[in-house]
């Protein structure tokens, strides 16, 4: 029914982004005849629901510094609790009062969201590297897109998170800024805002005025020295976008009135890639279709 | 007091510490392989397995 | 894509009723060219998780003797985690790993169910009659079947539960029986199994051999003398199918194997209406569409 | 000891007795209406909202 651009935005579970002015931007954006996927986490939900529940959560430092959350099956059960049935309904609830027909999707919804779950891993633990092997986690490996293409067309709003399915077809927790990239490329998007909280890629990440109006990642490898933390994620997540076909990817405030609109007229970070003529890995392993 | 076992692929000594924990990897001093330790009492060496090295997992 | 008949199966949210027997059945049915819509509840898993959150849970009794869950603000968070967050992400891998496509869906999803928050209802506590305004329960009053329409021509299986949405766009809980009993009629279903924990309706509660074959309910009051506790439910819900034009509904047993094609092949009891020229207001209530 | 209170109604007596609940509803001897106690400590009456009578919710 929709004929304009589709923009995917990922909001993050930072509580600090606005998830009223996400919906209202998006509404926006559907009254004008344009088409919306949202894609969200829900780390804060996550932790809070985790901590009522008694659930302790760990962490797991990979050997190269990269956190993340350790997904035990108490913890799972967790994610997907607080992601499915506290985030996602308040968000469809949110934009059902604004007018927007939206339908609440997780990546098992459809067999949307496949990935390779990671039998074994490696943490750092007091100096010690670990081997870890009942993390429920994975690495997407392919998106199956005719269940949000249907919903597109029909001009619903698709509002999806993890967790995705691994190859047993069992619920396995993945990072949902790769899974934002991975759908925009599958589904042909035109544009990828990634919300988060700051204004875009600092030089300085003490110093919010030092936001790079644009940032070009590499083709393959680490995504460069401003890229620490979180934000080495979210410009992999770009990158992976960028490579799928994705025209336009910015990394934006989501704390800020109006987040996705103010990020589609220029504010954030816009990331480009350094041009190669190979494919690269992660092109192969996000299917466009 | 640490425990000397035999590297499986070397068969050089390596030494377990007694901090040493379940599932950690050492570094064969001898040929380098990665061993994981299976078991502590009885300690138990093994080749670990290859994790797939992905950047922002 | 399919164009074989519709079944809405509702299976109850009663632990001892066989979910990987009933996603089997669906997806033969599925697999037989056929369209097939499930409703769930989750009484045991809202149950299970309020106590691990540690909010108590209390129940309203009617003056007419009718027990429902008093959900209280912190109740429906409960309600919805468990039902969004719980069952339906299980139901919906299971039928997924049977390579059946399914989408789990609230009444929040697509705006699809419409209540009318009662602001008031009557309790009856130690023989007190007593007014409860912060109760979020609603009873629908509209189904827009539009996404579940799209989904099951699309030839996904929708799985459907509470909260619905009140006129405000809040989430409300509502009865599951008399959801599954409101999509069947506005789908225009064939057919619709309400599966409980017992074999059908009986005419001694405490004796599963006393199972009656077919069951009359009266178009309009009190469901009849063998319609006691959660048995009256069913028999309003089956009442307004069938005042909805489905032309079959069966209440039969979900803890057997194969509940759902045995229920098809003449198990349980068949419920029918005894006839009455002139529109009833359960007709009314619930528009086809 | 029971408070008396006048009908909002029909303005007879209508007795609160010192067991009596918020949000309870008794019913006036003298018109039979519905009524709700507001509050219990000053006592206050209200006729009692209509509630619909739903079979089965
Ligand atoms: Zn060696
Ligand atoms: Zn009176």
């Amino acid at each position: 029914m929709t004929t304009g651009p589709l923009t995917v935005v990922k909001c993050g579970g930072n509580p600090s982004v606005d998830s009223a002015g996400i919906c209202a931007d998006v509404a926006g954006l559907v009254a004008a005849g344009q088409s919306v996927l949202v894609v969200h986490g829900g780390s804060g939900e996550i932790t809070r629901l985790a901590g009522k529940l008694g659930i302790p959560q760990r962490t797991l430092v990979s050997p190269d510094n990269v956190a993340t959350r350790y997904t035990d099956p108490a913890t799972l059960e967790v994610v997907v609790l607080a992601l499915a049935g506290g985030v996602k309904p308040k968000l469809v609830a949110e934009l059902s009062r604004l007018g927007v027909p939206s339908v609440g999707l997780t990546g098992l919804d459809g067999g949307m969201l496949r990935a390779r779950r990671k039998s074994v891993v490696r943490s750092v633990v007091d100096g010690k590297t670990i081997l870890i092997r009942d993390n429920l986690s994975g690495r997407l490996d392919e998106v199956r897109p005719r269940l949000a293409e249907t919903l597109l067309q029909s001009g619903f709003v698709p509002v999806v998170s993890p967790p995705a399915a691994d190859e047993h077809g069992h619920p396995v927790n993945v990072d949902a800024d790769r899974a934002a990239a991975a759908l925009a490329a599958a589904l042909g998007a035109d544009r990828l805002v990634l919300l988060t909280g700051a204004p875009g890629v600092l030089t300085d990440p003490g110093d919010d005025t030092s936001v790079l109006d644009t940032y070009e990642v590499p083709t393959t490898g680490a995504p460069g020295r401003f890229a620490r933390g979180g934000m080495a994620l979210k410009l992999i997540a770009a990158r992976e976008a960028l490579a799928g076909g994705v025209a336009s990817v910015r990394i934006a405030d989501g704390r800020v009135p109006g987040p996705v609109s103010r990020a589609l007229a220029g504010s954030g970070t816009a990331v480009t890639m350094s041009p190669l003529p190979v494919p690269t890995a992660d092109r192969s392993s996000v299917p466009g279709n | 007091m640490s425990t000397i076992l035999a590297c499986p692929e070397c068969e050089d000594d390596v030494e377990i510490s007694p901090s040493a924990r379940l599932n950690e990897i050492i570094d064969c001093a001898g040929c380098s392989t990665e061993l994981e330790i299976l078991s502590l009492c009885p300690a138990v060496l093994a080749c670990a397995p290859e994790v797939e090295e992905d950047w922002g997992e």
